[in-house]
């Protein structure tokens, strides 16, 4: 069944049909990416890009790559985005009005510039043959092709990049590693401090957020017996970005004494 | 011929200033003795030559030593070599003579000054200067005693230099001098560029291959150089400042020996002037120039000293005339020379000795009938004067009086006006003289109170005794059968005098008598018969005024010279200042100027960071764009 | 279809990405738009490999995906850390090296 | 017995010797400082007397290969020229020292870097003039400027630090300008025979006019700006009125020298056909030194800055004379050169007494000092005469020689020039007036005279200045004929009298 797709995908019109259809919507995407507020959309407006780039790859008999990138690359490296967005606050969108005096003007004419001059060059520039197209390299299937030539000339660039890799994940677990200054309490310490504390109110454990409530998010304090909100219900973290929902509107009315 | 004790001419007076002046404070008590001991000493060795060469024939009079090798690079070859001939040896009798004179009188003059030690150190090394001049064998050597001569004169003239004013004529002397100077370095330039040699020998060898254009150049410059230190017209504002020095030396250097070194170098250097016309004429209208431009000033000065000061600049005036006129003249140059020697050192002593019986006052107005106070002073003060203006048996009636006869026989209108010149100038010395003898000794008393006059000591009077009979019969000797023109024959090659003369000898004398009379006559009017005021008056005629202010020469100095000199000065040093170094520190501004202007782009924005390496791609790209164009 | 039109393409994002990079202000878009700029690049690796017909572009372009994985994950811990002590995920805030 | 390399370590022995003296033994830095110079001077002029005089090569030549990469050698060697400038600085040193003795208290640092420095300049200024390998000679001519820098902005007065900087940089700027044509003269002996820094050999390189005129330009700027000619000299004056008396002696009357010293020996030696088409404009430059410099010294108020602007004119007459390419000319420029070394040295030695008694160095704060020091004021008013050219000393041979030089192919130059003697006087006389003559001014009367330790540090420099005066044929025989061989290699003759040629006695 690849085969098949990959083949129909070789001939001069799909491919055309293909790529002027995924093209422009690839550069749209693009530019979404720079002009949409929040960040959870240019990620998405950004796997879209990937995605298509992808299936670019397929269509130039890049089938190994095209692979990896969806899986790799769009799967993983965009997942990691997401993952980070969702630390960092998922919509914590910024302004787009530009605060460094000038740069804005400054960037688009660069840019419009350097586009230009790039879109010119490659128009003038004469690559001397018409594309070999890869049909006898593959022969004997891409990855295999790659295998070989990864495996021959460039070994020894395979075998530093994997030790980049091992440097890089050493790396991130040492940079977002903070070390604890007090340890961690014990479930112990938990309870002895819950009864040695002044009141006992909270000795009982203090409900869960979501419980007694209409809604089970997890940014919303649970209620208190006499129907309070328990602020300590909420993580710190949402607290200080802030993102704690008013409890009133779940809380229960009291009834009113009918017996 | 070459002799061996030539050397210690100079040796001796050189030996004994520096003894003087590295001795110090021991050699106080016997120093100025041994000074004068050393001049007179030095006189001896000047007659023994005077008399070796009186004994060779008339050709190989010349005694020569050569020293040793003083510069010799490439074809500049100067020896430090002497030489004395019949010019020089004149010139040597009388500086070590009347030196030797000036000596003993400034034993008494600077009894009471407590740096006497210092002025006799000065006076032989004066001596040992103006002899190393006149003996000197090229013009190299003439011009080491030249420059020595004019640094002694600094040296004198500012002997109390801590009065400020004396100071500065020391100063304006040795400039004027520098100023002269140039001239002469210059003269030896063009000698050695055009000829190769610069000695006197060598010089007079090869001055007949030279062009007139070079020799007229050497001429010219010779001529400053004379003008800077003979005190003749360009330069001769130092010479009435230069009475700041005590009389002793304005008695010497600047009547005697010093102020003549100019005729020296004019007749020295005959070769020259005969072969260049053009200068020979502008040295004779130089002399006639000055010679009027001191008498008038000497008629309006009211200082005894500068008044003999302008009557000296005036005299010089006729002996550079009468070196101007050419091979006739130079002989009768050098005997008005030789006679001024006298009659004039004679008067300066006497004024000394008047100043020093008057308690150094100088205002003959505030002198007046000394004649009973002072008589030897009087007696030498009065031959002197009869001589000066050329009374018949005086020394001066034979120097002076030729040089008018040669000046009227230059023929043409040339001799006219020079003759006429001279002759005024005869008139005009008669008139300033008498005024100065008749307001000092003539007339009644207008001393201050404090004045006593006595008579000098024996030390002071004797040496002025002794330049009067030099003064009386002087002018004889040298005329009796012609004894100084034939004796000066050989180094200035006299034209056989031609017969066409303008005036007889005989009618030139009675006219200049004339006119001597006439002057002496005038001023006895003016000076002797009506009364004369202590406080010079003012409302005198505008001549009289520019008179006593020197002829506006200091003015015209100051304005033409000095000031704009100044301007200059301070304008090259403000341009300095802000210009050049300027310019080296807008350099350091700069470099501050355009690292703060760099600095602002250091905004601490990442994002703008990130568009600087983006511009940088963007040349990039253009850059390609450009080059595939 | 000439395969230099996918070589426009490539210059289209990548310019776009360069643009994002300056313009906008949350560290993790300004990363996004580099991994932008180098998946353009890429693109233009493999499209070069089919023109020029052999592999090494692929290869090249493979190696750029490892290397830009590495640099996501050491990027985005930065991007945690200076979250963690400021609060902000915005470029402008770390601008400390002010003059 | 290697000579030259032998003089170049002794001051560097001495300096381990006085670095390495205990703080117990501080008292005794001073002394070992003055046996230091003075066996140095000594084993010079056991050299000098060595030297043959009509052999013109260099002589006394140690080579030893340094970098050979590059083809750079550690070659010394000596000419007549050289010869001179080394006994002038190694002579001038321990005079120097034994003047300056209390100079070196209250600077910043201590006693004994002052003398560690100060011979570890002596050390360079030898090298600098024995140097007859390009690379070596850039060398010391960069490395010299480090312990001048360090004594003036240590030692000074007044604004030291930007006058030492000042210095610095100005000379740095001149180094790399030469730096630049050495690297071209490298490059150039590269293509025509092997890569070679030798003097000698980068003299027969050929090269077009162009580049030669460029290259010459890289080195004349350098030396113009080290020996200062008028437009390059305002660094001058503030570092010669910042420094101690005994450094502005050795900045003066040595540093300076290295410029007029390289202009003969590698302007005229390495380029002689762009020496031919700079002559004129060198020599203005030189005339315009000469009357600006002099003016410049008559409107001083400082009397160090007098001094150096004196200095200025001086330096204008020895360019002139080196340019004016006769063999009076140069003799005359070489002579200049040792003749101003001591002249210099005797005014800023009796200049720093003067102002280290009276505690100012403006010249209207003296007055009257012949009454109350006349040693000194005779000593001053003696190296005076000796800077205004009077006949009789050292300088007026010199300068006459220059003028007469000059005069014979150049007579404008020469003419102007000769006005500078009457400006010389002016420059004199008017602080000697100023200083020594009149009455005795307020603060003046207490000072005290010359004591016998000063009294036996300027005796030789007056004593060289009147014996060079009456005598300069012993240094005029050594230089003559190492003069007339560069003139000769340079492709100039003396202009020979204009009468038909023959020269009379």
């Amino acid at each position: 069944m690849i085969n098949l797709a990959i083949n129909v995908g070789q001939t001069q019109t799909p491919e055309a049909v293909l790529f002027w259809i995924l093209g422009p919507l690839a550069v749209i995407a693009a530019l979404g990416m720079l002009l949409v507020k929040k960040a959870v959309h240019s990620a998405i407006l950004l796997a879209w890009v990937m995605i298509t780039l992808a299936i670019f790859y397929i269509a130039q008999d890049a089938v190994f790559l095209g692979i990896v990138q969806v899986v790799v690359y769009t799967g993983a490296v965009m997942m990691l985005f997401l993952f980070i967005l969702m630390l960092v606050g998922v919509d914590s969108s910024d302004s787009l009005t530009e605060t460094i005096r000038g740069l804005r003007p400054i960037a688009i004419t660069a840019a419009l510039g350097f586009g230009g001059m790039m879109v010119s060059l490659l128009g003038r520039a004469t690559l001397g043959r018409t594309s070999v197209g890869l049909a006898d390299v593959n022969a004997e299937g891409n990855v295999q092709a790659l295998a070989a030539l990864l495996f021959s000339k460039y070994v020894w660039a395979f075998e530093v990049v994997s030790a980049l890799l091992i440097t890089a994940a050493l790396g991130a677990m040492v940079l977002a590693h903070n070390h604890r200054i007090i340890s961690r309490p014990t479930q112990r310490d938990l309870s002895t401090a819950r009864f040695r504390s002044g009141s006992l109110a909270s000795a009982a454990g203090l409900p869960n957020p979501g419980v007694y409530a209409l809604h089970n998010a997890v940014d919303v304090p649970g209620l208190l017996p006499d129907g309070t909100a328990a602020t300590s219900s909420v993580s710190e973290t949402l607290k200080a970005r802030g993102d704690v929902i008013e409890s009133k509107p779940f809380q229960l009315e009291a009834r009113e004494e009918e017996e | 011929m070459t002799s061996q004790s030539l050397v210690y001419l100079v040796a001796l007076p050189l030996f004994g200033s520096a003894l003087l002046l590295l001795g110090g404070k021991r050699t106080n008590r016997w120093g100025h003795l041994f000074a004068t001991a050393i001049s007179a000493s030095a006189f001896g060795v000047g007659l023994y030559q005077f008399s070796v060469m009186l004994g060779q024939p008339d050709s190989q009079r010349a005694l020569t030593q050569k020293l040793f090798s003083w510069i010799s690079v490439g074809t500049f070859q100067v020896d430090a070599g002497l030489m004395v001939d019949q010019l020089s040896i004149c010139f040597v009798l009388l500086i070590t003579g009347v030196g030797t004179l000036i000596h003993i009188y400034s034993i008494a003059y600077m009894s009471h000054d407590l740096d006497r030690r210092r002025f006799f150190a000065y006076l032989n090394f004066f001596i040992a200067a103006m002899l190393l001049l006149v003996l000197g064998d090229s013009y190299l050597n003439l011009y080491v005693g030249w420059e020595g001569v004019g640094l002694a004169s600094y040296l004198l003239i500012g002997f109390w230099n801590q009065k400020p004013t004396y100071a500065t004529a020391a100063k304006k002397a040795f400039v004027a001098n520098r100023v002269g100077d140039m001239g002469l370095s210059l003269a030896i330039m063009i000698a050695f560029a055009t000829l190769g040699t610069v000695s006197f020998a060598g010089v007079k060898e090869h001055a007949g291959q030279a062009s007139t254009g070079a020799l007229t150049a050497i001429g010219i410059m010779l001529l400053v150089a004379a003008t800077g230190k003979s005190a003749q017209f360009p330069l001769q504002a130092w010479l009435g400042d230069a009475m700041a020095g005590p009389t002793p030396v304005s008695a010497l250097i600047h009547a005697a020996t010093m102020v003549t070194a100019g005729v020296y170098l004019i007749t020295r250097s005959n070769f020259i002037f005969d072969a260049a016309p053009t200068a020979q004429l502008a040295v004779a209208i130089i002399g006639a120039i000055t010679l009027l431009f001191g008498a008038v000033i000497g008629m309006a000065k009211d200082d005894i000293k500068k008044a003999l000061a302008a009557s000296t600049m005036s005299q010089i005036g006729y002996m550079v005339l009468g070196a101007g006129l050419g091979p006739a003249g130079y002989a009768f140059a050098i005997m008005h020379l030789l006679t001024h020697g006298f009659f004039k050192a004679g008067m300066f002593l006497g004024a000394g000795s008047v100043m020093h019986g008057m308690n150094d006052e100088v205002n003959m107005r505030r002198f007046g009938g000394l004649r009973k106070f002072m008589p030897i002073t009087f007696a030498t003060f009065g031959l002197g004067y009869l001589a000066i203006i050329g009374v018949p048996p005086f020394a001066g009636f034979y120097s002076k009086d030729k040089i008018i006869e040669v000046a009227f026989n230059a023929g043409g209108i040339k001799g006219i006006t020079l003759g006429a010149a001279a002759l005024l100038g005869a008139a005009i010395t008669a008139f300033y003289m008498t005024r100065v003898v008749i307001l000092t000794f003539a007339g009644n008393k207008r001393w201050d109170e404090k004045a006593h006059p006595h008579e000098s000591p024996i030390l002071m009077w004797a040496p002025m005794v002794l330049l009067a009979v030099g003064s009386v019969a002087s002018g004889f000797l040298f005329t009796r059968g012609d004894a100084l023109r034939n004796w000066l024959a050989p180094v200035v090659e006299p034209m056989p005098v031609h017969e066409a003369e303008l005036m007889s000898p005989a009618v030139v004398s009675i006219l200049a008598l004339a006119l001597v009379v006439v002057g002496v006559g005038l001023a006895i009017i003016k000076y002797f018969l009506s009364e004369v005021p202590v406080v010079a008056p003012t409302d005198v005629t505008v001549f009289t005024r520019a008179a006593r202010r020197d002829l506006m020469q200091d003015d015209f100095n100051e304005a033409v010279f000095m000031r704009p000199g100044q301007a200059i000065t301070r304008g090259l040093v403000k341009t300095d200042v802000a210009v050049i170094d300027g310019a080296v520190r807008a350099v350091a501004r700069l470099a501050r100027g355009s690292g703060n202007v760099l600095r602002t782009t250091q905004t601490g924005f990442v994002r703008s960071y990130a568009m600087w390496i983006f511009l940088g791609a963007v040349g990039l790209v253009a850059a390609i764009w450009m080059v595939t164009l | 279809m000439n395969a230099a039109n996918y070589l426009y393409v490539s210059a289209l994002l990548f310019t776009i990405g360069a643009i994002g990079v300056v313009v906008r202000r949350n560290a993790i878009v300004v990363f996004m738009c580099v991994e932008l700029m180098l998946n353009a690049s890429n693109l233009a690796f493999v499209t070069f490999a089919r023109i020029n017909g052999n592999l090494d572009g692929q290869v090249v372009a493979f190696f750029t995906m490892v290397v830009a994985a590495c640099e996501v994950v050491v990027g985005l811990a930065i991007i945690v850390t200076i979250y963690r002590s400021r609060r902000s995920a915005s470029v402008d805030d770390a601008s400390l090296l002010k003059r | 017995m290697n000579w030259l390399t032998t003089l170049m370590a002794l001051p560097l022995l001495g300096a381990l010797v006085i670095a390495a003296l205990p703080k117990s033994m501080s008292n005794k830095v001073k002394p070992v400082a003055l046996a230091t110079t003075l066996v140095v001077a000594g084993a010079t002029i056991a050299m000098a007397v060595g030297f043959q005089r009509d052999n013109v090569d260099m002589q006394f030549v140690e080579v030893h290969s340094w970098i050979p990469s590059f083809g750079i050698s550690y070659a010394l060697g000596v000419d007549a020229i050289a010869l001179v400038l080394i006994l002038l600085s190694v002579l001038l040193a321990p005079i120097v020292v034994l003047a300056g003795w209390n100079e070196p208290n209250g600077g910043r640092w201590g006693v004994k870097t002052f003398y560690v420095l100060m011979l570890v300049l002596e050390t360079m200024m030898i090298g600098v003039f024995a140097a007859t390998d390009v690379f070596l000679f850039y060398v010391f001519f960069e490395a010299m400027l480090i312990p001048v820098y360090f004594l003036i902005g240590g030692y000074g007065t007044g604004e030291r630090a930007a006058a030492a900087v000042k210095f610095l940089l100005y000379s740095l700027f001149g180094g790399l300008l030469m730096l630049v044509s050495i690297i071209a003269l490298y490059v150039l002996s590269g293509e025509q025979g092997g890569h070679t820094f030798d003097t000698f050999a980068l003299s027969h390189l050929k090269m077009s006019s162009m580049t030669e005129n460029l290259l010459f330009l890289g080195f004349f700027i350098a030396f113009a700006i080290k020996a200062p000619v008028w437009p390059f000299h305002t660094w001058l004056p503030d570092a010669a009125a910042a420094a101690t008396p005994g450094t502005s002696v050795l900045l003066l009357g040595v540093l300076d020298k290295v410029g007029t010293f390289g202009m003969i020996r590698y302007c005229l030696t390495l380029f002689p056909n762009a020496t031919k088409t700079f002559t004129p404009v060198i020599l203005t430059l030189a005339v315009i030194s000469i009357i600006y410099g002099a003016f410049l010294a008559i409107g001083q108020k400082d009397i160090k800055r007098l001094i150096a602007f004196t200095s200025i004119s001086h330096f204008g007459f020895i360019t002139m004379g080196i340019f004016a390419m006769t063999s009076q000319g140069h003799s005359g420029a070489t002579l200049y050169m040792f003749n101003h070394g001591f002249s210099t040295a005797a005014l800023f030695l009796v200049a720093g007494w003067m102002i280290s008694r009276r505690g100012s160095s403006k010249i209207a704060d003296f007055g009257g000092l012949q009454r109350v020091t006349p040693v000194m004021a005779w000593t001053f008013f003696i190296a005076g005469m000796s800077s205004l050219a009077l006949p009789g000393l050292s300088s007026f041979v010199s300068e006459f020689l220059v003028l007469v030089g000059t005069y014979t192919r150049y007579p404008v130059a020469a003419v102007i020039g000769t006005f500078g003697i009457v400006l010389a006087a002016l420059y004199i006389l008017i602080p000697v007036q100023k200083a020594l003559h009149g009455p005795v001014t307020a603060g003046n009367e207490a000072l005290t005279d010359l004591n016998l330790r000063e009294k036996i540090a300027i005796a030789p420099v007056l004593a060289v200045i009147v014996a060079l005066g009456f005598y300069p044929s012993p240094l005029l025989n050594v230089i003559n004929p190492g003069a007339a061989h560069t003139i000769a290699n340079a492709g100039f003759t003396d202009p020979l009298p204009q009468i038909n040629g023959e020269v009379g006695k």
